[in-house]
């Protein structure tokens, strides 16, 4: 608040309302200074905002998976005690799955959606800037309890006695929940708004069918996160009431029924899992066609298998508990249902396989990791056939196999999808081509690091190691090929490989942006809406909003199919396309103002959390801090009257400030 | 209660809501009665059918689904569907319908 | 002047739709989901009542019955408000959003009054799983309606203060439909779990 | 001469000697409190002094905008009144004591903003909107917040000091009146506001008025009664029906997936059956200390309850006690729950049982190794 | 004008090659048969076990062949369509009739699984087969089974013991398992699934074994700090051996007369029978000693120690009784022999000392467990595993001593 305190010269200059002294100003909208990004509501800074925390996480994430490898890479490892691994593991998972993926997935959403369907900003830009300070107010208040007597300790689904009060004595489960909570809160808010951006804000003529893939698998991804953050919900308040105030849901002496936790949990868990990977699908969808030159083979099947996957995967969560006593009824549905998901899934690889074929191939990183993800996702899903089937997953459930599944489609999938992104979209965003020689550093020691990682840990669960097992001895190693002790080391030096290999990365991104060269405004002839703007696009992202004929109208501007000998000319280059765009720019563009409100509100949650877990006084005071949050935010337009700037904004702008 | 419709562009008079109010106190009563008379077999059926009424009578009504676009009436009955069906399944798997 | 009416109206995408409608609707459905969480976890521990009081021991039907009334008719008031300020007309908006606020507050107070005897009764939040996912259930339910009188009283404050950005009408309707989803649920609850004897 | 800082701080050293005096004859004179106010009295008349001295330290006289006349407000006042509440707080309940921290804290945030805002520009209606653009974000909700927990809070009140059937009458009473005004306002919207203010009015004090009544007269009688002895917290386990235990008894299980066997009494004979085992057996072995739960079936005409007798445990020094754990007395056709935990093993055959209250021979044995 | 791109290096084409084949190769090794660490899901010793294994193998081999095809058609468009410099291909927008059979043919194969899986699953829920029921209990860090009376097996009283399950070749036991604390898992890999033992309620498992031998498991539901120490095994003993061990595990317990042995019972009972039970044990006064774990330990419940030694391993089968010579012995015994050397129990010489008395001197630096006292607020004061009792080093010779008599 900048409160400005009265002025020590003698006040005799008349004090008219417009100059008058003002408090609760809006914040200064330039373009640079912390200021501009503490209080900005522009899609494109909090998309960025976004991906920089996540990859922070990532890394946190990273260090704590090399600590747990270095723990298993020989017997009776004396890197980590017991409750320190047990903490490791949860952390590892709880980081990875809601502190980096989802909000990789935030981050890629938020900065193109809006480009991809042709609108200026997401529909309700404060909205956006509150999601994302919510989040890293929930990731900063989950990793807290690192330093208040020990971080969660009972796997990232917490299962319901081992987390009650009796089982899990430390404030670390409380933590979790209440942290959990919060990024819940984030993920809810931002999964409205991209929705009704999409549904209501697309560029005209842009009818649902010719919208770019990565904005569908998006919103499809939206829709799972808006109807899953709820039951989550639920079960995170009936576990910290359980915890903090004595109630009784998970209390066996009291008649209850620890399965009700896994039900809740699962039921949010796999459509989940879908929201981590569907991006991905969305991203590899927009890349492969690009550097194949020639457009997604099967456009509407892609679409409708991912609306499938999304909708099935509703009717299949029980099969994370084959092995919790359902009855065998249950258990036949739920595998039948699991075997039917792999479906859709088949539809998808089919077709990135056949877009590659007849195309004309360009081996870029961006290019690299999407081909490494058809691969390596389809070995992951495969694996994940395999226990389907229910029997069989009787045998490999909690086992290393099942590790060794969800890192190939989650790191071969989701990571390698995010990564494939990062290099395709760095031009866009920043402007700069990240070097295409360190990338290949990058993917190959990511490639082989996880083959050598995760592929061990087939064997492994297949000779029955169990997950979550904090030391193994040389006596039940066994001898033969396939003996632990030999994987479990190769495992873990292939989790070393992978660490380097993601240092590169960020190698890659220090040097560019030191010495990186200027990219061209359309660097490798791309198809889809979000590279008809300059690189990096104007806050108000078009000059005018272009009206979409075709899907990939951006290649249909540039190229000509010459029908009879079905040569195709190119007819106008980027540069012209974006000058005409210029020449008939919209009269009057009202850019959404900058706020206070929403990090005021997102500052309230973890207050109230802390006072949750250590006295009522301090979740009171939160309270009130997000009440003045609500209020102060429903009194504020949205966008802002000309007096209401501080300093007031010169009126010569080229973006004319509405007064 | 049909001429209602076209009558006005943005849902219904004032007459018409309370006329529906009455409608929704009166099937209140019906309900609350279940509990003083014995409707023997009828009484879990009568009881979900009158819920199901006046759920659709308020949201459709009172909160202009009726009337509005359709892509609201997809928005929220697919929340309400999805959480019947997925709930529905999971208090099966505690055998909670088995006689 | 009118191109300045039309920016401060609700925000409407390129079909016509009011983003913020959607916007409810979408967080409506959401809702669905937590209320429908809450509600089967009290329909699979309702018949674990322990030591403590069983259900039909503590519940008073006739009293609920009332308070389910009195939130039925705060939903009439709700609509009549809503369909005053699509009239622009601010002395009956504010009326009516005071009444059905009012309404709001005297179904609270009746709750309130309903814990407070189950407690003496015996029916402590730890006393059995009957107890506690009963408070949970309808101590969410009470919260929704507390924030929701809360908003009522405010909005009455800003309507007559015209602190409102935006188009007034839309925010009304929006407040309208938060209003009228707390009573469906309500209208779920009260069958589900006061009508139905286990 | 005076200005408003010291009028303030004098008037404190008045009120302050004045409860000292009340505080020293009426209650009970104990030293803390007499220090506390004594002391509290020269510290204020020295900042009274302070103030006086610094005249409310203003620099100069000067300057146009800062000798505009600070508009009226009831905010000195206010913090008087919560100066007061915290010194009655003191002797009496610490619940005033905080709620006079609030008004005090309220009034003190209030009066800065609107002095402060008094002279941020020669247009008082500029200032008026600054003021509330600074502050109507949180005070639009608190009031808010006060005025519905006013209501709730006076209206559980009066429900629970009258009667059962008292109380639904008077809520539809209450009801109907919001209602009915409700309705009469919007039919004549030619009514003056004064009208309908004091007609307001008239009902709020009427609410709290009755809202403070309820408070002091307590709780209902049945309810502290029903409290004190905790009808419904233990249930009698003989042959006949509990006058408060057994009435309303559950007639079925919600969900049937965490039980462990099922005991049915079907036409007089008490027989078995263990979850995984479809033979009916006379024998059921629970894990010791492990919390598990029967099902208990009556398929026989009348009402009856199952009990387990668990043996004696110590419950004072040297007195043992019979322990026992039973369900409801349930009509035929009905089933209910029983979750036992039996820490201690069976050493000698028969030592823990379930048996059907009044029938003797039926019996069923309960084993834990 | 197309701008300029980094031409793919021939590096990069051979290296895209090798990375497709490894997981290739590493699915296809998986396919064949691999007997080397004790808990191999791929070497079935039971009925159950080969059921699954049944169903296993031909899933394995079909997600294989599945997966070799696909990197095999994206090996080859890389290899074939690469930029060679050709004109921008021919904007293709599919083949729906190609997208259809591609949709169908996985549909097909997956429904013939669903057949085979939903028949196994009902097959391995069985449970009118049932010939013997033995009821376990899993609780923070250890196994115990308790044998219900059964008359056609010779147990007349219950017989209570942990860590390993002894069960008579051939014959069809149902597990019935259920948990005192948290969520654990019950899973002997050779011989059947896992099923999780959730407290409050009761889940069944078929056990079978085909020939005697020892039968490596472990707990794999996190249940905690020792979730990796929760181990347990099952022993096959022919019907005759098994006979023999009833009648060991039934016979009545005899103080040791004098010595070491007899003041180490004496230690046994002011320290140890706080928690543990040895049957038949008698205090000075006559009066049987009757363990209270339920005051001292939160699952309520301590490892029965009668017949201790006729079983080869202690602490949730963590350590072995046996020296490694005499463990090898007796786990690589062929299934003849096998029974006799079990019934052998644990010898004088084959005892082994340094973890038993490492075990004596201080459990909690041996297993991680809550022995804490002073972090015990959360649980009433009640340990989750064997708390440091501070004994001295005779009290441990004693003790040893008299352990050893438990035969």
């Amino acid at each position: 608040m900048a409160i400005i305190e009265r002025p020590s010269a003698p006040a005799t200059v008349p004090a008219i309302p417009s100059a008058s002294l003002g408090a609760l100003k809006r914040p200064v909208t330039t373009q640079h200074g912390w200021r501009s990004w503490l209080f900005t509501v522009d899609h494109k800074k909090l998309g960025i905002m976004y991906g920089a925390t996540a990859l922070f996480f990532f890394v946190v994430g990273g260090l704590e998976a090399v600590l747990i490898r270095l723990q298993l890479a020989l017997p009776d490892g004396r890197v980590l005690n017991a409750d320190l691994y047990n903490q490791m593991f949860t952390m590892h998972a709880t980081t990875m799955v809601f502190l980096f993926v989802m909000p990789m997935v935030s981050a890629f959403a938020n900065y193109f959606i809006p480009l991809q369907v042709g609108a200026r900003d997401v529909a309700f830009p404060r909205i956006n800037a509150f999601g994302f300070w919510a989040f890293l107010f929930g990731g900063i208040f989950l990793n807290l309890a690192w330093f208040l007597g020990g971080a969660a300790d009972g796997g990232w689904f917490m299962y319901a006695p081992n987390s009650g009060p009796v089982f899990s004595p430390s404030h670390g489960v409380d933590f979790w929940a209440l942290g959990l909570q919060i990024t819940g809160i984030a993920s809810l808010t931002g999964a409205v708004n991209l929705i009704v951006t999409v549904l209501n804000m697309r560029a005209p003529g842009m009818s649902l069918m010719k919208m770019p893939v990565f904005t569908w698998m998006a919103t499809v991804v939206q829709f799972l996160l808006l109807f899953a953050m709820p039951v989550i919900t639920v079960a995170l308040f009936l576990l910290m009431f359980q915890r903090n105030f004595g109630a009784t849901f998970f209390d066996v002496a009291a008649g209850a029924d620890p399965l009700l936790w896994q039900h809740l949990f699962w039921i949010f868990g796999h459509p989940e899992v879908y929201i981590l990977i569907l991006p991905s699908f969305g991203i590899i969808s927009e890349v492969l066609p690009v550097f194949s030159r020639k457009p997604l083979f099967g456009y509407p099947f892609v679409v409708f298998s991912g609306a499938a996957i999304g909708f099935v995967g509703w009717g299949v969560w029980a099969h994370h508990m084959f092995a919790s006593g359902l009855g065998p009824v249950s258990v036949a549905v739920f595998s039948v249902a699991t075997m039917a998901i792999a479906v859709p899934t088949g539809v998808k690889v089919v077709n990135w396989t056949m877009t590659l074929w007849g195309g004309k191939l360009q081996f870029t990183v961006a290019m690299k990791f999407a081909i490494a993800l058809i691969v390596l996702f389809t070995v992951g899903g495969l694996s994940g056939v395999t226990h389907a089937v229910a029997p069989s997953d009787t045998q490999q459930t909690d086992t290393y196999y099942i590790v060794a599944h969800f890192h190939y489609v989650l790191f071969g999938g989701a990571i390698f999808g995010i990564f494939s992104g990062m290099y395709y979209w760095w031009p866009k965003m920043f402007g700069k081509l990240l070097s295409e020689r360190i990338g290949n550093w990058n993917f190959w020691l990511m490639a082989i690091g996880m083959n050598l990682t995760f592929g061990p840990m087939h064997i492994l669960g297949l000779q029955g190691q169990p997950r979550r097992m904090y030391i193994w001895t040389e006596a039940r190693a066994g001898e033969g090929f396939f003996n632990l002790a030999f994987w479990n080391l190769v495992a873990s030096i292939g989790s070393i490989i992978l660490a380097v290999g993601v240092l590169f990365f960020f190698i890659n991104v220090l040097v560019t942006a030191r010495r990186g060269a200027q990219a061209p405004l359309d660097p490798w002839d791309a198809r889809s809406l979000e590279w008809m703007t300059s690189n990096p696009p104007k806050e108000h992202n078009f000059d005018s909003i272009p009206t979409v004929g075709h899907l990939d109208e951006f290649f249909h501007r540039k190229y000509a199919e010459d029908h009879q000998s079905g040569e195709i000319r190119k007819v106008q280059g980027a540069e012209e396309i974006l000058a005409e765009m210029e020449r008939n720019k919209d009269a009057h563009i009202h850019m959404p103002s900058p706020s206070y409100w929403p990090i005021v509100l997102a500052l309230g949650l973890p207050v109230i959390a802390f006072g949750l877990i250590y006295s009522i006084p301090v979740a009171i005071v939160g309270g009130l801090i997000v009440v003045l949050g609500c209020f102060g935010w429903a009194i504020e337009p949205s966008t802002a009257r000309d007096e209401d700037v501080d300093p007031p904004a010169a009126p010569s702008t080229e973006v004319v400030r509405h007064g | 209660m049909t001429e209602q419709h076209a009558h006005e562009e943005h849902g219904m008079s004032n007459a018409g809501y309370v006329r529906i109010a009455l409608i929704l106190a009166a099937i209140t009563a019906l309900e609350v009665s279940t509990y003083y008379v014995d409707f023997g077999p009828l009484f879990m059926p009568a009881l979900m059918v009158m819920m199901v009424v006046k759920f659709t009578m308020v949201v459709s009504y009172f909160m202009h689904l009726k009337f509005d676009k359709r892509v609201f009436s997809v928005m929220f009955y697919a929340g309400l569907f999805l959480a019947i069906f997925v709930y529905a399944a999971a208090l099966s798997t505690f055998k909670f319908f088995i006689a | 002047m009118a191109e300045l009416v039309q920016e401060h109206g609700a925000q409407h995408g390129s079909t016509g739709i009011s983003n913020i409608k959607l916007g409810m609707w979408l967080f409506l459905g959401s809702e669905c989901l937590l209320f429908g969480g809450l509600i089967s976890t009290y329909m699979l521990y309702r018949g674990r009542v322990g030591e403590g009081p069983t259900p039909m021991q503590v519940f008073d039907i006739p009293f609920t019955s009332v308070s389910s009334f009195v939130l039925l008719m705060s939903s009439l008031t709700m609509v009549l408000a809503v369909s005053a300020a699509a009239k622009a007309d601010d002395r009956s908006t504010v009326l009516w959003l005071t009444v059905t606020a009012l309404l709001g507050a005297t179904f609270v107070g009746g709750q309130v009054y309903e814990f407070t005897a189950f407690y003496n009764e015996g029916l402590g939040f730890s006393t059995s799983l009957f107890a506690s996912s009963f408070y949970v259930l309808t101590g969410f339910h009470g919260v929704h309606v507390t924030v929701g009188i809360i908003m009522l009283f405010a909005l009455v404050a800003m309507v007559r203060r015209n602190r409102i950005p935006g188009s007034k009408s839309e925010t009304v309707e929006m407040i309208g439909l938060y209003w009228h989803f707390v009573d469906i649920v309500w209208i779920v609850i009260f069958t589900l779990i006061y009508l139905i004897p286990v | 001469m005076f200005t408003t800082g010291s009028k303030f701080f004098i008037g404190l050293s008045a009120l302050g000697a004045v409860s000292f005096a009340v505080f020293m004859v009426l209650v009970n004179p104990s030293s803390i409190g007499a220090t506390a106010l004594f002391g509290f009295v020269p510290a204020v008349a020295l900042a009274a002094w302070l103030a006086l001295w610094s005249r409310d330290g203003e620099p100069d006289e000067s300057s146009p905008a800062a000798s505009a006349v600070p508009s009226p407000g009831m905010w000195p006042f206010m913090a008087a009144a919560g100066v007061a509440l915290v010194l009655v707080g003191t002797i009496t309940r610490p619940a005033v004591l905080i709620l006079g921290v609030v008004v005090v804290v309220a009034a003190f945030v209030e009066w800065t903003v609107q002095s402060w805002s008094d002279r941020a520009s020669a247009d008082p209606a500029h200032n008026a909107d600054l003021r509330g653009r600074i502050m109507q974000p949180l005070e639009f909700p608190v009031l808010a917040t006060i005025g519905s927990a006013v209501v709730i809070l006076s209206f559980s009140r009066i429900m629970l000091a009258v009667s059962k059937s008292a109380g639904a009458v008077l809520f539809i009473v209450f009801a109907s009146l919001v209602l009915v005004g409700g309705v009469l306002f919007a039919v004549r919207p030619g009514l003056k506001r004064s009208l309908v203010a004091g007609v307001c009015a008239v009902g709020a004090v009427g609410l709290v008025a009755g809202g403070v009544g309820g408070a002091s007269s307590g709780i209902r009688a049945e309810l502290v009664e029903a409290k004190s002895e905790g009808h419904y917290t233990h249930r009698t386990c003989g042959p006949e029906k509990d006058k408060y235990g057994d009435k309303h008894a559950l007639l079925g299980v919600s969900s049937r997936s965490a039980v462990i066997a099922t005991v049915e009494f079907v036409e007089g004979t008490l027989v078995a059956r263990v979850q995984g085992n479809p033979a009916e057996t006379d024998r059921i072995t629970i894990p010791r200390s492990n919390p598990s739960s029967i099902i208990f079936r009556n398929k026989t005409e009348g009402d009856f309850r199952l009990v387990a007798r668990l043996g004696t445990a110590p419950v004072a020094e040297g007195v043992v006690e019979e322990v026992e754990q039973c369900t409801q007395l349930i009509p035929s056709g009905a089933e209910q729950l029983l979750t036992l935990t039996i820490p201690k093993p069976s050493l000698e055959p028969g030592a823990y049982v379930l048996e059907v209250a009044g029938i003797e021979g039926q019996s069923i044995e309960v084993i834990v190794p | 004008m197309t701008s300029a791109r980094p031409r793919p290096t021939a590096v990069n084409r051979l290296g895209s090659m090798r990375r497709r084949v490894l997981p290739a190769l590493a699915l296809v090794a998986l396919a064949g048969c691999a007997s080397n660490a004790p808990q191999d899901t791929w070497d079935p010793a039971g009925p159950n076990a080969q059921m699954i294994d049944d169903l296993q193998r031909p899933v394995f081999a079909v997600a294989g062949i599945v997966g070799l095809i696909v990197a095999a058609a994206v090996g080859w468009a890389i290899f074939r369509f690469r930029d060679r410099g050709q004109a921008i291909p021919k904007q293709t927008h599919g083949k729906p009739v190609l997208e259809i059979t591609l949709t169908i043919i996985p549909a097909l194969i997956l429904a013939v699984i669903g057949v085979f899986t939903v028949r196994t699953v009902f097959d391995l829920s069985k449970t009118d087969d049932t010939e013997m029921v033995i009821n376990v209990t899993g609780q923070q860090w250890w196994w115990e089974y308790d044998y219900p009376v059964q008359e056609e097996f010779g147990i007349t009283q219950p017989i209570i013991t942990s860590g390993q399950l002894v069960i008579p070749v051939g014959t069809k036991v149902m597990l019935r398992q259920t948990s005192r604390d948290v969520i654990h898992s019950y899973w002997i890999p050779r011989l059947n699934g896992k099923r999780d033992a959730v407290p409050g309620r009761v889940h069944l498992n078929r056990i079978e074994a085909d020939e005697p031998g020892i039968y490596a498991g472990q707990c794999t539901e996190f249940c905690g700090l020792s979730h990796a120490n929760m181990r347990m095994e099952a022993v096959a003993l022919s019907k005759e051996d098994f006979a023999a061990w009833v009648a060991q595990q039934l016979a009545p317990y005899e103080s040791p007369a004098d010595g070491l042995a007899k003041e180490g019972e004496a230690v046994f009972l002011n320290q140890c029978v706080r928690c543990h039970q040895v049957n038949g044990l008698e205090r000075a006064d006559g009066s049987p000693a009757i363990a209270a774990p339920d005051e001292n330990v939160v699952s309520g419940a301590a490892p029965n120690l009668s017949k201790l030694m006729s079983r080869n391993t202690f602490a949730g089968a963590m350590f072995d009784l046996l020296t490694p010579a005499c463990r090898r012995d007796v786990w690589e015994a062929s299934p003849a022999d096998f029974g006799s050397k079990y019934l052998a129990g644990v010898s004088e010489d084959c005892l082994n000392q340094t973890d038993l008395r490492g075990w004596l001197r201080n459990a909690p630096e041996m297993k991680p467990m809550y022995a804490n006292p002073a972090l015990l607020a959360g649980t009433g004061g009640k340990y989750r595993g064997m708390p440091y009792l501070a004994l001295t080093e005779s009290d441990i010779e004693k003790l040893v001593a008299y352990l050893v008599t438990l035969k």
